[in-house]
Parts: C-alpha cells; sequence; structure tokens
C-alpha cells in the first residue's frame, strides 16, 4: 500500500456517494429499486474507509500524506504574482479516524432506513439525499483546505436543509430546513470573513501553508488581536454548525426530519464538522480565543442540558443533549483538552447516533408517536431497542465500562487542571453539573419510555420489537459504546491506543506569547533537551505535538482521580435523582415544577431564544425589508411620481396666483419651478411640445458648456 | 450704407417680422398669410446672396405651393362657419425663455465664430451651372430625390384617402 | 478564415434576418420563429469560433495591437468644413477578454430567449423582426470599439427593447415601458454629453502625421492623445473630468440598475414577456457594467481611483437594499427583479476592488447573474404560463405536482444564493476576496456579506412558499415541463454546473485582459498625478 | 455702421430659426407647427446659401438648399395628409389633445 493507493481510495471514498446520488436523482423515477444500488455503494465506501483507517494507522501512523491539484490559476497579478487555488485531499490520523466514523454510521443510517422509510412517497429521492449528504461531510474531512472546506461546509448545509425539510408538505418541516440553513449561513458569514482574512494574509488557502506561514511570523495585519479576530471568525462557522449557542436555536427544530436523518445530522456528522474544523485549525488559535471558545462551549453545554430536564418530545430531549455534548467538546478545546474533545467526538457520534436510531426505533414500534408522557413499559414489548439504548445511554451520562465515561472523564479531567493553572473554577464546575444533568435527564427519558405502566395502551399494544435492518445497527452502536474498542484500561484512556498512538495534538503556530501560558514553548525544557539556545527555533525542535508545560503535565496527572470520582458521583446523582422522581416517585415532579414555575417555564419554553429572535433580528430584518420596499416603492420610485403630483400641484396653484397678480417676474418663477417639476415628472405629459420645451434648454445647456467664445 | 445694405435690412425686416407674425397671431389663416411673407423675404435675402435660382424656386414652391398647401389643410380640419380658425397657444412663458436663450446662445455662437472666409466672388447666374451640377455630379441624388417626391406624392395621397 | 470579418457578420446576421422576416407574409409565422432561431444558433455557433480561435494570451483594454478579429476601417469621413477640421469616425470592431465573455453571454441567451418567445401568438411578424433588432444591438455594443459607434448601437438596442416591452408587454406595459425608454434615454443623454467632450478633447495623429479629432476609444485612453485645452483633457487646469465622469457613469449606472435609478426595473421585468425579462436582465443589465469597465474605467483612471470607494458603497448599497426590497416582494416576477438588483451589486463592489480578483470575480458574475437570473426569469414564465398569476402566496406545493421542474427552480435558486459547485459561488467569493484585499472598501464587503444570508433568506423564504407544502387544490392540474422549456433550462444548468465545477474555463478567458486593466490602472496613478500635478 | 456681412445672415437665420421654434412649442394647431419647421428649414437654407456664398464651396450648398426645399415640400404633403388623418380620428388638430404617448 503506498501513499499514492491511500489517495485513490481517498477519491474513490469521496466520490461514490455522488455517483450513488445522481443515479439515484435520475434514475429513481424508472428503477424502483434504485435505493439499493445507494446503499451498495455506502457499503463499498464504508470498506473503503476502513481499509484507508487501517493502512493508514498501520504504515503511515505519523505521516500527513497530501495530494493537491490547481483548481484555478490567476496569473501575472500586479501585487500578488501568480495565486494558485487548490484543491486536494489531506490524510492524517484525524481525518481518517472521522471519515471511517462517518462512513460507519452513514451506512447503518442507510440500513437502519430502509425499515424506517419503507412506503414513503419519495423512497429513492431520500437515499439520494442521504448520498449528497455523506458526500459532503466526506468532503469536510478530506480537504487539505479551508476554501475547500466552505465549500463542502455549504454542502453540507443544503443537503441539511434537503434532508430536515424531507417531508416538505409539512410547514413545520419546511420552516425547520430554512432555518436550519438560515442560521447555519449566519455562521457561514463569519467563518468566510475569516477565510478573506487568511486569503488575504497569506494567499493561500492551504492550511499546512497556512500553519508555516504563521509560524515563521506573518500574522493577519500583523498583529495579534487580528489573529485572534481572524480565529474566531472561522470559529463562528463551528458555531452555526455544530449549534453553539447562540446559534444553536436550529437543531431542536431539525428534528422534523425523519429520525434517521437526525441520527446522521445530528451525531456523527454534520454537528460534528465543526467541532472537527476547530480541530483543523487549532494551530491557529491563540489564547483568547480559546479562551472564548471556551466561553462559548460551557454556555452551550448547560444551557441546553437545562433544557432537556423539561422535554417531553423524545426527539428534542435528544437534541438538547446532543447540543449540550457539543458544547462540551468545544469547551474542552478551548480549554486545551484537544485530545480528549476528539476522543469525546467519536465516542459521542456513535452512542448519540445509537440513542437516535434507538428513539427512531421506539416511535417506528409507537406508529410515530413521540412524547414520551405517552409511552412507558415498552422494555418488555422492545427489549433489544432497550437494551441498546440503556448502554448508550449509560455511555452518555459517563458510567465506566463504556466510551463516554473514558471521553467524558478526559474533559473534565481537562477542565479541573485549566482551572488550577489559570483559576478558572467555572469550567470544572459546568462541566460536573452538566454530567449530573446529563444523567438525570437521560434516565427520566428511559425510565418514562420504557419503564412504568403503558399510558397509550392502544398504540402499546401494536408495539413491535422492530426487524432485523433496524436492530443491526442498533446493536453494532452500542458495541462501540463500550470502552475496549478504545483502550484497555477502562479506567484510564490514556493508555489506549486511540490517544497515545493515534491522535497527536498538533503543533501551533501562534506567536508564543499569544498562547496560554502553559502552551508556551519551554525554552529551558527544549535547551535541556537540544542544547540550543534557539528561540526560534523552539517551536518546531518538539516535534509533532503541541508542547504542554510540565506544570500542566503535572496538573492534569493530579487531576485525573478527583475528576474522575467527582464525576461518577454526579453521575449517579443524577441517576438517582431520576429513578427518585421518575421510577419511585417519591418526590412529584409537577410539584416541585409548580414550586419553581418560573424557572420551569424558562426551561420547558428553551429559554425564550426562539422569541427572543424572532422578536429581534427576525422582526428586524422583516421590518427592515418591508420599510425599505415601501421606501421604493413610495420615495425612490416616488420621487419622481410624487415630485409630478406637488409640481402640479404647485404648478396649479402658481397658475391661479399668476392670473390673480400678473406679476413677469413672479411668472418666471412660478414657470422656472414648473419647468423643474417638468424635469422631475415622470417626463411624460405625452405631449411632444413640452418635450421639445426641454430639449430646446438642453440644447441651451450643451451649447453653453460646449460655446467657443 | 450702400444700396445693398438697404435692400438686405428691408429683406430681413420683411422676414423677421413677419415670421414673427407668424408664431404669434392667433388667426391661423392670418398666420399662413404671413408665412408667404417670410418665405418672400427669404426669397429676397437669397437674391442678395447671389442665389437667383434657388430664390425663384423658393418662390415657386413656398409661395405657390407649400402655402397653399397649408390653407388647404387649415380649411379642411376646422369648421368653417365656427370660429375654430383661431389657434390656441401653450407654455409661452417656459417657451418664450427657453427660445429667446437658445436665440442668444445660437446668435452668440454663430457671430463670435471664427468663419474663415474668402473674398466675395462677384454675382454670376447660377441657373447654368446648378443644372450642370444636377445631372452630373448630383445626379443620384437629384434622381432620389425624384423617387421621394414620388413616394410622398403617392403616400399623402393613400394616406389622405384613408 | 484569414480576414474574413467575422464580429461583423455576428453583429449583422440579425438584421439579415429581420430582413427576411419582414419580407415574410403575415401567417409564416413557424418560419419567422425558425429563421430567428436559426439565426441565433448560428450566433451562438460563431461565438463558439471565436472562442475556439481566441488568443488567451492578448490582453486588450487599451492597447490596439492585443485585441482579437479586429476590422477597422473609415465610415464617415467628411472634409472640406475647413474651419471645423475632418470629422472623422471608424467603424472599429474587436474583442479582447473582457467582452468575448459578454459575446458568449449574449448568443446564448438569445438563442434561449428565442425558445422563450415561441408562444408569442400576437404580431408575430414585428415581434421577431424587433427582437433580432434588437440581438444586433446588443452584439454591437459588446464589440465596438469606437465610441460613436458604441453610442449607436446602445441606442439601436433601445428602441425594439421600448417596442417589445410596450406592446408584447402586461398589462400596465405602456407605463413600463415609456418608463424604461425614459429612464434610459437620460442616461444615454449623459453618456451623449460625455462622448461630444470626449470627442473635442481627443486627436489621433494619422497616417500623414496630420491631427484629427477621434472617437476613437482607445486613442481616448493614451494621455498623449489629448488636446491642451480640451474641456476634458487631463492637462488643462480647468478640466470638467470629474463632472463627466459622474454624467457617463450615470448614464451607465442607470442600465445596471443602480441605486437610486433602479425603480425602472422591477416594473419593466414585471410587464415584459418571459422572453424579454431574460433578455432584459441577462444580457441588457451587463451593458451598464461592461460600459463601466470599458469605458469609465481605462478613459478616466484617475477619476475611478479617487471615487472607488463610492462605486463600492453603492455596490454595497445595492446588494443590501436589493435583497431586502426582494424579501418584501409578493410578485415573483418582481422578487427576482430585485433579486438582479442584488446580485448586480456584487459586480460593482468587484469592479471597485481594483486588483485582478475582484474584476474577474465581476465579470464572472457578470456572465454568471447572465445565466442564473435567465434561467430564473424562465422559471417565472413556465409558472406563468399555466396558472397566470404571479403572486406568490396563491402557489403551494408545486414541488409535488411539478417535481421535475421543482428540481431545476432548486438549482436555480441555489445557484443564486452562491451555493458551491454552482457557477455563482466562485464569482461571488472572488468578489468578496477581491473587495478585501483592496484597503478602500474592506469594510463595505466585510458589510455586504450580510447580502449572502439575506440572500438566502429570501430565496428559501420563496421556495418554501411556493414549491413546498401542500398543493392547493386549484394547481392540482398543472403539467410538468415539456420539451421546449427543457431545451432552455438543461442548457443554462448545464452552464451553471459546469462553470461551477470548472471555473477556469471562463477565468482563463479574461485573465490577461483583467490584468492589463489593472496594472493599467496601477500605471495611471503616477501618469495622471504627474500630468495633473498633484 | 459695418457692411453686410457674413454675420448678418447667420444672424437672420438664427433668429428665424427660433422663432420657428417657438412657433412649433407653442401653437396647438398641428397646422400652425408645421409652420415652424417650415420657418426652421428656411433658417438652415439661409445659412447654406450664406455659406455657399461667404466659404470656399461653390455652388454645392446652394444645390443642398435646393434638395433641402424639394424635401420640405415633400414633408409638408406628407405632413398635411398624417394632420387630415388625425383630425379624422380625434377630431381635433390640437397636438395638446392627442397625448396617447402618456399612457
Amino acid at each position: 500500500m503506498t501513499e499514492f493507493n491511500l489517495i485513490q481510495i481517498a477519491v474513490a471514498i469521496l466520490f461514490l456517494p455522488l455517483v450513488g446520488f445522481a443515479f439515484v436523482l435520475f434514475f429513481g423515477k424508472k428503477i424502483k429499486n434504485a435505493y439499493l444500488f445507494e446503499i451498495s455503494i455506502i457499503t463499498v465506501t464504508f470498506i473503503l474507509t476502513a481499509v484507508l483507517l487501517f493502512n493508514k494507522l498501520s504504515w503511515f501512523p505519523d505521516k500527513n500524506i497530501v495530494s493537491e491539484f490547481s483548481w484555478i490559476r490567476i496569473q501575472n497579478l500586479a501585487v500578488l504574482g501568480n495565486i494558485s487555488i487548490d484543491l486536494g485531499f489531506l490524510l492524517d490520523n484525524l481525518s481518517v479516524i472521522m471519515i471511517f466514523t462517518v462512513a460507519l454510521i452513514s451506512m447503518l443510517v442507510h440500513i437502519f432506513s430502509i425499515a424506517y422509510m419503507k412506503g414513503d412517497r419519495l423512497y429513492n429521492r431520500y437515499f439520494a439525499y442521504l448520498g449528497l449528504f455523506t458526500f459532503s461531510m466526506s468532503g469536510i474531512v478530506l480537504t487539505h483546505n479551508i476554501l475547500m472546506m466552505y465549500i463542502f461546509w455549504e454542502l453540507v448545509g443544503i443537503s441539511s436543509y434537503l434532508l430536515i425539510g424531507f417531508w416538505y408538505e409539512k410547514k413545520s418541516a419546511s420552516d425547520a430546513g430554512k432555518k436550519a440553513f438560515l442560521v447555519n449561513r449566519i455562521g457561514d458569514i463569519g467563518m468566510f470573513s475569516g477565510i478573506m482574512l487568511i486569503f488575504n494574509t497569506y494567499h493561500t488557502f492551504t492550511f499546512d501553508k497556512i500553519f508555516t506561514q504563521m509560524a515563521a511570523g506573518t500574522l493577519p495585519f500583523n498583529s495579534e488581536f487580528w489573529l485572534t479576530v481572524t480565529g474566531l471568525l472561522l470559529f463562528c462557522g463551528a458555531v452555526g454548525k455544530s449549534a453553539q449557542f447562540p446559534l444553536h436555536v436550529w437543531l431542536p427544530d431539525a428534528m422534523e426530519g425523519p429520525t434517521p436523518v437526525s441520527a446522521l445530522i445530528h451525531a456523527a456528522t454534520m454537528v460534528a464538522a465543526g467541532v472537527f474544523l476547530v480541530c483543523r485549525i487549532y494551530p491557529i488559535l491563540t489564547g483568547n480565543a480559546l479562551f472564548i471558545i471556551a466561553v462559548i462551549g460551557a454556555l452551550s453545554a448547560v444551557i441546553p442540558a437545562t433544557i432537556a430536564l423539561t422535554q417531553n418530545d423524545i426527539k428534542k430531549v435528544l437534541a438538547y443533549s446532543t447540543v449540550s455534548q457539543l458544547g462540551y467538546m468545544v469547551m474542552a478545546l478551548g480549554v486545551g483538552a484537544y485530545k480528549f474533545a476528539f476522543f469525546h467526538l467519536i465516542t459521542h457520534a456513535f452512542f448519540k447516533a445509537c440513542l437516535f436510531l434507538g428513539s427512531g426505533s421506539v416511535i417506528h414500534a409507537m406508529h410515530h408517536e413521540q412524547d414520551i408522557t405517552k409511552m412507558g413499559g415498552l422494555k418488555k414489548k422492545l427489549p433489544l431497542t432497550y437494551a441498546t439504548f440503556l448502554i448508550a445511554s449509560l455511555a452518555l451520562s459517563g458510567i465506566p465500562l463504556t466510551s463516554g465515561f473514558l471521553s467524558k472523564d478526559g474533559i473534565l479531567q481537562g477542565t479541573f487542571a485549566f482551572a488550577s493553572l489559570t483559576g478558572h473554577w467555572l469550567f470544572p464546575a459546568a462541566g460536573f453539573a452538566v454530567a449530573m444533568l446529563t444523567a438525570f435527564y437521560m434516565f427520566r427519558l428511559i425510565i418514562l419510555t420504557f419503564h412504568g405502566e403503558p399510558k397509550n395502551k392502544e398504540k402499546y399494544d401494536h408495539a413491535h420489537e422492530s426487524p432485523f435492518v433496524m436492530a443491526m445497527p442498533l446493536v453494532v452502536l452500542s458495541t462501540l459504546s463500550i470502552f475496549f474498542w478504545y483502550t484497555p484500561n477502562p479506567v484510564n484512556a490514556d493508555a489506549g491506543w486511540f490517544l497515545s498512538k493515534w491522535i497527536k495534538s498538533p503543533v501551533l503556530s501562534v506567536p508564543q506569547n499569544a498562547r496560554y501560558s502553559f502552551m508556551k514553548t519551554d525554552v529551558v525544557s527544549s535547551v535541556s533537551k537540544e542544547g540550543i539556545a534557539d528561540i526560534n527555533n523552539s517551536t518546531t525542535v518538539e516535534g509533532k505535538e503541541i508542547v504542554y508545560s510540565e506544570a500542566y503535565t503535572e496538573a492534569m496527572h493530579h487531576a485525573h482521580y478527583p475528576a474522575m470520582f467527582l464525576s461518577l458521583l454526579v453521575a449517579a446523582l443524577g441517576i438517582v435523582f431520576a429513578f427518585i422522581f421518575y421510577y419511585w416517585k417519591k418526590i412529584s415532579a409537577d410539584k416541585l415544577a409548580a414550586d419553581i414555575e418560573p424557572l420551569y417555564k424558562l426551561s420547558f419554553n428553551k429559554w425564550y431564544f426562539d422569541e427572543i429572535y424572532n422578536a429581534t433580528a427576525v422582526a428586524f430584518t422583516m421590518g427592515s425589508s418591508r420599510f425599505l420596499a415601501w421606501f421604493d416603492m413610495n420615495i425612490v420610485d416616488g420621487a419622481v411620481n410624487g415630485v409630478a403630483t406637488v409640481t402640479r400641484w404647485t404648478s396649479s396653484f402658481t397658475g391661479k396666483f399668476d392670473s390673480v397678480i400678473v406679476d413677469g417676474l413672479v411668472n418666471l418663477v412660478a414657470y422656472f419651478s414648473g419647468f423643474i417639476g417638468l424635469i422631475l415628472r415622470r417626463f411624460q405629459t405625452g405631449k411632444v411640445q413640452t418635450y421639445l420645451v426641454l430639449v430646446v434648454f438642453s440644447l441651451v445647456i450643451i451649447l453653453y458648456l460646449f460655446k467657443t467664445f | 450704407m450702400s444700396i445693398y445694405d438697404i435692400i438686405f435690412y428691408l429683406f430681413a425686416a420683411i422676414t423677421l417680422i413677419s415670421a414673427f407674425f407668424v408664431v404669434t397671431i392667433r388667426n391661423i389663416v392670418y398666420s399662413a398669410f404671413f408665412l408667404l411673407f417670410t418665405f418672400f423675404g427669404v426669397a429676397g435675402i437669397y437674391v442678395i446672396l447671389g442665389a437667383d435660382f434657388v430664390a425663384m424656386v423658393q418662390l415657386i414652391i413656398y409661395v405657390g405651393g407649400i402655402v397653399i398647401l397649408m390653407l388647404f389643410g387649415v380649411m379642411l380640419t376646422n369648421k368653417i362657419t365656427s370660429v375654430a380658425i383661431k389657434t390656441g397657444t401653450s407654455q409661452i412663458v417656459p417657451a418664450a425663455i427657453g427660445v429667446g436663450m437658445f436665440a442668444g446662445i445660437l446668435t452668440a455662437t454663430l457671430v463670435n465664430s471664427h468663419w474663415r472666409k474668402v473674398d466675395t466672388a462677384p454675382l454670376l447666374p447660377t441657373t447654368q451651372s446648378l443644372g450642370l451640377m444636377l445631372i452630373s455630379e448630383y445626379g443620384i441624388i437629384f434622381e432620389l430625390l425624384g423617387i421621394i417626391l414620388l413616394i410622398a406624392l403617392i403616400g399623402a395621397a393613400s394616406l389622405a384617402r384613408k | 478564415m484569414g480576414n474574413f470579418p467575422i464580429l461583423s457578420f455576428i453583429t449583422f446576421l440579425p438584421i439579415a434576418g429581420m430582413i427576411i422576416i419582414l419580407l415574410l407574409p403575415k401567417a409564416q409565422t413557424l418560419a419567422m420563429k425558425s429563421i430567428t432561431l436559426i439565426i441565433t444558433g448560428i450566433q451562438v455557433i460563431l461565438a463558439g469560433f471565436l472562442l475556439y480561435h481566441y488568443n488567451y494570451g492578448m490582453g486588450g483594454i487599451n492597447n490596439p495591437a492585443t485585441f482579437q478579429y479586429i476590422e477597422k476601417f473609415r465610415w464617415i469621413e467628411i472634409t472640406g468644413f475647413s474651419w471645423i477640421g475632418k470629422i472623422k469616425i471608424d467603424y472599429f470592431l474587436g474583442i479582447d477578454g473582457l467582452s468575448i465573455p459578454m459575446v458568449l453571454l449574449t448568443a446564448i441567451i438569445s438563442f434561449i430567449a428565442t425558445l422563450a418567445s415561441w408562444k408569442i401568438d400576437k404580431a408575430v411578424k414585428g415581434y421577431f423582426a424587433l427582437y433580432l433588432l434588437l440581438v444586433t444591438g446588443m452584439m454591437g455594443v459588446f464589440v465596438a470599439l469606437d465610441f460613436f459607434l458604441f453610442y449607436v448601437f446602445w441606442e439601436l438596442m433601445l428602441l425594439p427593447m421600448y417596442f417589445l416591452i410596450g406592446i408584447w408587454g402586461g398589462p400596465r406595459r405602456e407605463y413600463a415601458a415609456i418608463k424604461f425608454f425614459l429612464y434610459t434615454l437620460l442616461g444615454s443623454v449623459f453618456i451623449l454629453l460625455v462622448v461630444i467632450g470626449l470627442y473635442f478633447s481627443t486627436m489621433e495623429t494619422l497616417v500623414d502625421g496630420s491631427k484629427v479629432f477621434t472617437f476613437n476609444m482607445l486613442s481616448m485612453m493614451d494621455t498623449h492623445n489629448f488636446v491642451a485645452n480640451g474641456i476634458l483633457s487631463p492637462m488643462n487646469p480647468h478640466n470638467l473630468r470629474l463632472i463627466a465622469y459622474i454624467a457617463l457613469f450615470i448614464g451607465f449606472a442607470i442600465k445596471i440598475p443602480m441605486f437610486p435609478f433602479h425603480t425602472w426595473l422591477p416594473d419593466a421585468h414585471v410587464e415584459a414577456p418571459t422572453a424579454i425579462s431574460v433578455i432584459l436582465a441577462g444580457v441588457l443589465l451587463k451593458m451598464g457594467t461592461y460600459g463601466i469597465l470599458r469605458v469609465c474605467y481605462p478613459v478616466f483612471p484617475d477619476i475611478t481611483l479617487k471615487l472607488v470607494w463610492w462605486i463600492g458603497a453603492f455596490g454595497m448599497i445595492n446588494i443590501i437594499y436589493g435583497a431586502l426590497c426582494a424579501m418584501a416582494q409578493k410578485d415573483f416576477k418582481k422578487l427576482i427583479a430585485y433579486s438582479s438588483v442584488s446580485h448586480m451589486g456584487f459586480v460593482m463592489l468587484g469592479m471597485a476592488s481594483l486588483n485582478t480578483i475582484g474584476i474577474s470575480g465581476a465579470v464572472l458574475q457578470m456572465f454568471n447573474h447572465g445565466t442564473i437570473t435567465a434561467m430564473l426569469f424562465i422559471i417565472v414564465g413556465v409558472i406563468y404560463d399555466r396558472a397566470h398569476t404571479r403572486e406568490i402566496d396563491a402557489f403551494g406545493g408545486l414541488a409535488t405536482q411539478m417535481p421535475i421542474y421543482t428540481g431545476f427552480v432548486t438549482l436555480a435558486f441555489f445557484a443564486a444564493i452562491g451555493l458551491p459547485g454552482l457557477s455563482g459561488f466562485i464569482s461571488e467569493s472572488f468578489v468578496f476576496l477581491g473587495g478585501f484585499a483592496f484597503e478602500t472598501i474592506r469594510v463595505i464587503t466585510v458589510i455586504s456579506t450580510l447580502g449572502l444570508l439575506l440572500g438566502a433568506g429570501y430565496m428559501l423564504w420563496t421556495l418554501q412558499r411556493i414549491y413546498l407544502g401542500t398543493v392547493p387544490e386549484k394547481w392540482k392540474l398543472l403539467k410538468d415541463l415539456d420539451f421546449r422549456e427543457y431545451a432552455m433550462l438543461v442548457p443554462l444548468s448545464v452552464i451553471i454546473i459546469f462553470l461551477g465545477v470548472y471555473p477556469s474555463f471562463m477565468l482563463n478567458l479574461m485573465n490577461s485582459s483583467v490584468n492589463s486593466m489593472v496594472k493599467f490602472m496601477m500605471d495611471s496613478r503616477a501618469l495622471y498625478s504627474s500630468i495633473t500635478g498633484f | 455702421m459695418i457692411h453686410v456681412g457674413l454675420t448678418h445672415f447667420l444672424f437672420i437665420s438664427s433668429i428665424l430659426f427660433s422663432l420657428g421654434i417657438f412657433g412649433i412649442v407653442t401653437r396647438r394647431n398641428a397646422v400652425m407647427v408645421l409652420m415652424g419647421i417650415e420657418l426652421m428649414l428656411n433658417a438652415a437654407n439661409i445659412n447654406f446659401i450664406a455659406f455657399a456664398r461667404y466659404g470656399n464651396f461653390g455652388l454645392q450648398g446652394q444645390i443642398m438648399a435646393l434638395f433641402v426645399i424639394v424635401v420640405a415640400a415633400a414633408e409638408a404633403a406628407i405632413a398635411l395628409a398624417i394632420v387630415l388623418n388625425i383630425y379624422k380620428i380625434f377630431s381635433t388638430v390640437n397636438v395638446d389633445e392627442i397625448d396617447t404617448l402618456k399612457d
């Protein structure tokens, strides 16, 4: 297996889903089973990603394989010289692991959908859209430059628009699709501005070249402030796609799409793209930028977690849980726990996909009933779904032996260490609070859905376990939520191959004094290791990873056990509370809700974000649009028509005035104003003679301008 | 002030004064008659400028043809019995201002331009040489004009017949 | 092909067609349509031929030697008025990288608009005769290099347009036609003023060494040709170049149409028949920006450099104002018309950037907007043909009723909001990247990115209101596309997708010219400051 | 008082021309408009002939004046025919009442 073979495989992985999309789109009407083509294509893609993953990690574990070609070449620019806009692939460990995850989940979702979507009017079209979506997402993961990433970023946006609004005949569905796209677009505008800044500074879009130039000291407008701004603008894209506060509002609405789509979009692919972007641009993020990112992440972790507590729609709960978990990852990136963030991205992808598909299975069984207060006791009817759902929930709550425990623990550990070094204790506090809330609402969900008495007897009686094609993905995903895939030691992920071998934190390109203090290259240590006291060189001598200071390593080490036990404790607390409230019913949840009604309402109504946005941004835009349309019709266009009326009125007035007082001077003034009116009037009295007068005046002006004497 | 000058001023006065009446007087029939005088004055100016043949053509075509045509137009389009042979005017003041300014600037331009003049040649009869030019150098244009006249004749007849 | 006058041929071929059509008896409508189709088809082939033999390395702009397919001979020559000097007007055609995309666009859009006019049944003879005359005028504007000739073509296109809107238009057609006519005529008057002013300020040296006033645009770009005391000569300390520039700019800006001169556009579009809307949005609007690039920029580089912020600012206003106005429209066609206003703003923004990327983006956007908007207007036409209304709120759920049509609609809408993979994306990105690189308009560029959001907003909203949801009972009978409509929409879709994936095709074509333009502007900064001495 | 020369004739013609415009612009009767046009044509003719005399053209100016006269005759005939038609359709020849161009 050479590097070239790997690139060939990557090309095939990228374009096969597109072929599937085109084929099914064009022949879906004529060939009844066109969707089988798409499914086989995606299976082949998955096998290829597995091959790619295996070969990359075994043969080139430390190598970044790049292949590029020039897409647009602009020559002889006056200032910049030749510019070539390249497209290309970057295969590093990050991208091959990610593409494997994407392809796996995409394949499972395809298979799950065979049964779930059975009988839909646009059955084939649905699979075509899934193919398009997989193509776009693969593009984001495999690309080696920011422009191509933006291109596929938008394609993901549009394919999510198509998928979320798949049942377009429902107004709520098409609304949700539109909202998703527009909210994403807000983030994208920020991202594009960031790209403009990057291009303006480095004249290239390729990540490697940007990093190299930045490490050599080129900064946007030569200032660290603008570097921070660049990083934050690019992060805006992630805020949109990963549904971070304050742009998280689209994600819960996006649950209007078919449930497998929710699993695909909101677990592993689209929302993960934002976190992936931050991972990609990590080298250019300054300390200040990272801090703001951490704050946004913390807010996005806490707020949706509180909202999830009170939701009754099974998919909404999961949606808010997704936002909250993504906030977790972003916060982890912000506090410097890069590896754990990416680790959580992968583990979360599997168990959240499992949860969504599980909820799909429940909804399918209950004939499209989504309200958990109307379910209950489904454990007996859907044993397999229950088992897988439980495993995934345990993983999400961070219970040992699951993958979620490992990654979540790592993130909490990271915030803990960060706090001990910088004193921002709110981050770990937020982390632990969210851990408890997560455990609570997940078990609330499980208890209400699977335990207790069935509340809707009729639907309950008709419920039945899902067919094989739906059960198989659930089983696969729930197995992937167990620890042994990632590390042999169920309590410490550091020892595992995933973190020690595969995922390397990138070398920072940011100038030393713009970094977090614990990420500054330790000059002394490099002297001691290399015997060279060259500061300029010190960024590169260390090789492939971020150099954390010894204090940080120390802090991480110390944080390990406290974080682990504390997180276990809060998770257990959360679960216990859930049981107290909903299983044993020791405390009435309704009564408590009534006692703290304002808080309950705040949570139940999603902190009124939608209402606030509707009342401000949307209302402002619509208002100004209506105002401007009115302005256009009546002021700009009416400047012509309106002035005409006024002038007509003026001239009739002056006409009368004239007939009363015969005064040559007044006459002259009046007619002069009438003449101005003639110009400003629609120029269309319809009388040739009026036009002629105008012509005469124009001639006078022209002759005067060009007079020869 | 030679006799030449006096004749010039005479014709100029006839032309301009009657032209003024053409455009100001209310009765159209009178206007037409003043138009006749204007053309006559113009013909006189032609003579002063040594264009004897053109002057004759002017008299024959304009005075004899076009003015009569105009009168027919007036008669045919106004009820003779009514008093409507008068014409209304509109937008006198802006027109007067505009045209006044225009006249001023046009005159100033023409008068102040430095024309490259040659010495005036002695006045000679022009009819023969014009005739020669019309059938030699300007032959095609002459023919074309004939066709135009024919077309105009047919066109006018068919238009008026409708 | 050697000396074959291919540009004259491509320009005047429609006139030949017009004469044939005029000679046909009134009832032969099919023959008239076919002749128009064949003529415009030949134009497309000729444009393809031009493209095939086009030399990518030649820059054009101000250097006559690097123009291609040049045809130049004396057109009008009057000697003898010795005190005025000789009047000499050349018939001077040629193309460079700025014009060839426009020639291509004109040929393609004319062809497609012919198909769109297939259903015209009122006074067919007059319609197609005028239509062909219009095509000649448009093509002429893009190939003329003599300012007088340029102006003649500019006016030539005006008149048929007036009649095409005024006779074959909708209920308020006369109002719209008059408004269009007077607005553009006003612009033409401004242009004419400057043409005359430039004529009396520029002298060209003939072969025999004598100097004459000239209408040659390329001579006007060379400072050596200016007369010392001409009113538009930079050497004249009391020159009127600024005023003349503004007049010329407004003349072209009315065509773009630039805020606040844009109000004729919605009216004209709403009333015009589909094919004419296609032509109007596809080609006519480009003449404004083309004129600015072809004339304003190289003839008045000194003033351009001074006013470039304003050009960018008006571009920004167009983008945002047009988008917001579009959002509030209830008439589908009016909405598309305002979206044109918004999209032409990108062109202005790109022009204002004065660097290769931005201007390339602007020219590319001209081409792309031509194809995309043509498609959008055809889409409106399709629905209007069937439903006889354009009220957005009257529709709903057409995706169920007309799935293939909706597929094309989705493609066109996505192209209009600049989705990657479709042609609009590259041009808009280039405009932004170019604008951002130029310090003067950097802030403007950043604000303009809002247009991306607003554009997506109104487009998706429209998509939702017309095509998504459930079908009202009364539209249950609407039929999906027929063959003629496929023939219009498929080529445009192919172009849009092709340029989305392979924009280099167009960018390479214009690269040398854009570079020459940028270099010329940069050199002029020093040149003109040395002449005027400030 | 200076001797009568080129400028005198030009003066006459420009005044005549302006009066012609005045007539066209102000008179409401279509026939009167035609008369105004005739005045303008005559003004132009005076210019032609004056330049023919004082410029270096020989008789070209006079030829041109002849042509103008011929064309004017044709024009007058056609125009009057049109006026008659207008009168039949609108029952008026007042140009300001004929404003279908307006809508």
